[in-house]
């Protein structure tokens, strides 16, 4: 037979992981104790949390039990659920500046600047909905051509391509 | 030998020695080479349809074995060996290398068994969904400007020199991508098209030699309807790929 | 100012909401409290859980924290969750295992100890997201070495690096 301590910490353990409402039910499966006892132990466990104000509760809803954030600290929890900062690889940001002066370019063209291949990275901004496809080059082959898009003008703080920096004055330096 | 071969169930020549010293019974330390080659050989020839560029990590280790053998046929070995010099077994490396891969191969199987739950787990929260955590990307525009006047200063810079592609080129790769290309064109593709996006040499060379080969096995059939005329490829009828 | 206790409850609800590792710069940053102060609660935490014996462990990784399952529970929680949505041919699994012993490492030492081509595999692993790039080697050629990730840890139940299976010489052949 499991001792109590051991109960609650498999419990613990068991509602940390589901991230969601476990129930009674699953509980008495999983551990294979009486439901008497495991509404008894529950029950302690829900009190000893919430006595020792810890950043972490347990509540009880609809026969079973989830756990969650003390909402005392929700301050802190706003703060970093704020949106992650992200910044792109170098490698991105390169490709992207080529595509923002030279769009809409193909892969190859792309390539042939850089030097080495970029599909993943290509792919990549795709994905991230920085560039989008703009048709086909009218050259044997077909190849797509990438241009940029909404979401680029938003993350880098433009309000069209026109506030691009313009390239004529870098020449001189 | 009665059994059906199946070399896709190795992993590598490696997995296939370390099996055929295992089903032999034989001590590591003292590989019989003549019997294993053989036997290693076996397998080689018995074997069905097999992918080429897999095909190619065992013809390597088969000649590498065949030269053993060879070394190990030499006469005035044997006397060597009872001098306590620090004479090289030319089965060392050998040994190294499959107790080496053998290492890892268990550690494999260990870390199999720690992902399926088998023994003691540490376990991590699931997330509700993949996007719970908002990231948000920053970025200048001036970061922008600054790389691309730099890429163009050092492609001025580069103009004269040969463009050395950074990894290895692989034929067995660009069949790949061939195949797949005429699979999704089952009418047909120019010549030209397929190096339209070629970027340097070694690539072009690959890329020719790629197709040559799938020439040769049949699984592209290329027309040409005059002299100097256009060159169509089409998929052949060549063994399955 | 924040009292310890208080800092210890909110980091908790932070690693509980994460589910992933939390930079001890995010912390600061959240918590906006001394960098010395944070080191010292956090390794004051860190001992506690793993004194108390419950059913949480909080782990020091890479410069930062993340919270996951004492492991002397896994009996349970295999029981609750499926561990293994992650399916790996043996070979991937292989070439992962030589990445987690052997770390950082290019694609050449790979294929030495392997004695095949690997650069598909390696690639699925990349996507997979269970390996990373970790710069490059300084040899001719400069080729990228990799390492195994925080995604490697939650796949395999590890804790830490620290955790994985002792190598055994393999004799008995």
């Amino acid at each position: 037979m499991l001792m109590r301590e051991e109960i609650k910490a498999a419990v613990e353990a068991i509602l940390f992981v589901r991230a969601g409402r476990v129930g009674l039910d699953e509980i008495i499966e999983i551990m294979d104790v009486p439901l008497f006892d495991v509404i008894d132990i529950m029950r302690e466990m829900v009190a000893e949390y919430q006595e020792a104000n810890k950043g972490l509760l347990i509540k009880e809803v609809d026969e079973g039990y989830v756990m969650c954030t003390n909402p005392d600290y929700s301050d802190y929890l706003v703060k970093m659920t704020e949106p992650h900062k992200q910044k792109l690889t170098p490698a991105a940001m390169e490709t992207l500046a080529i595509i923002a002066y030279s769009q809409p370019i193909t892969r190859a063209e792309i390539e042939k600047v850089r030097g080495v291949k970029s599909e993943r990275i290509i792919a990549n901004l795709l994905e991230k909905n920085l560039i989008a496809e703009a048709g086909v080059k009218a050259v044997i082959g077909r190849p797509i051509l990438y241009e940029t898009t909404e979401e680029f003008l938003k993350v880098f703080g433009l309000t069209s391509l026109k506030d691009l920096p313009p390239l004529e004055e870098g020449l001189d330096v | 030998m009665e059994y059906v071969v199946d070399l896709d169930s190795f992993h590598g020549p490696l997995d296939l020695l370390l099996y055929l010293i295992d089903e032999n019974q034989i001590d590591i330390y003292d590989i019989p080479i003549a019997q294993i080659t053989d036997q290693y050989m076996e397998y080689l020839n018995l074997t069905g349809d097999f992918d080429l560029e897999k095909l190619g990590d065992f013809l390597i280790m088969a000649s590498y074995l065949l030269t053993l053998k060879s070394q190990m046929m030499l006469p005035g070995k044997q006397e060597e060996e009872d001098e306590e010099s620090d004479h090289m077994d030319p089965r060392d490396e050998l040994v190294q290398r499959l107790l080496d891969y053998k290492k890892f191969k268990m550690a494999a199987e260990k870390l199999e068994r720690f992902k399926n739950g088998e023994g003691k787990r540490a376990f991590y929260r699931e997330m509700p969904t993949k996007i719970s955590l908002p990231q948000e990307l920053t970025a200048s525009a001036d970061s922008l400007k600054i790389l691309i006047l730099d890429l163009w200063e050092k492609n001025k810079q580069k103009q004269n020199f040969f463009q050395v592609p950074k990894d290895d080129i692989d034929v067995g790769e660009q069949m790949e991508v061939i195949l797949k290309l005429l699979r999704k064109r089952r009418d047909g593709i120019l010549f030209q098209e397929l190096f339209h996006n070629i970027i340097n040499k070694k690539e072009l060379s690959a890329l020719f030699l790629a197709l040559l080969e799938l020439m040769r096995l049949q699984k592209v059939k290329a027309e040409q309807e005059n002299d100097f005329g256009i060159i169509k490829l089409y998929p052949g009828r060549g063994r399955k790929c």
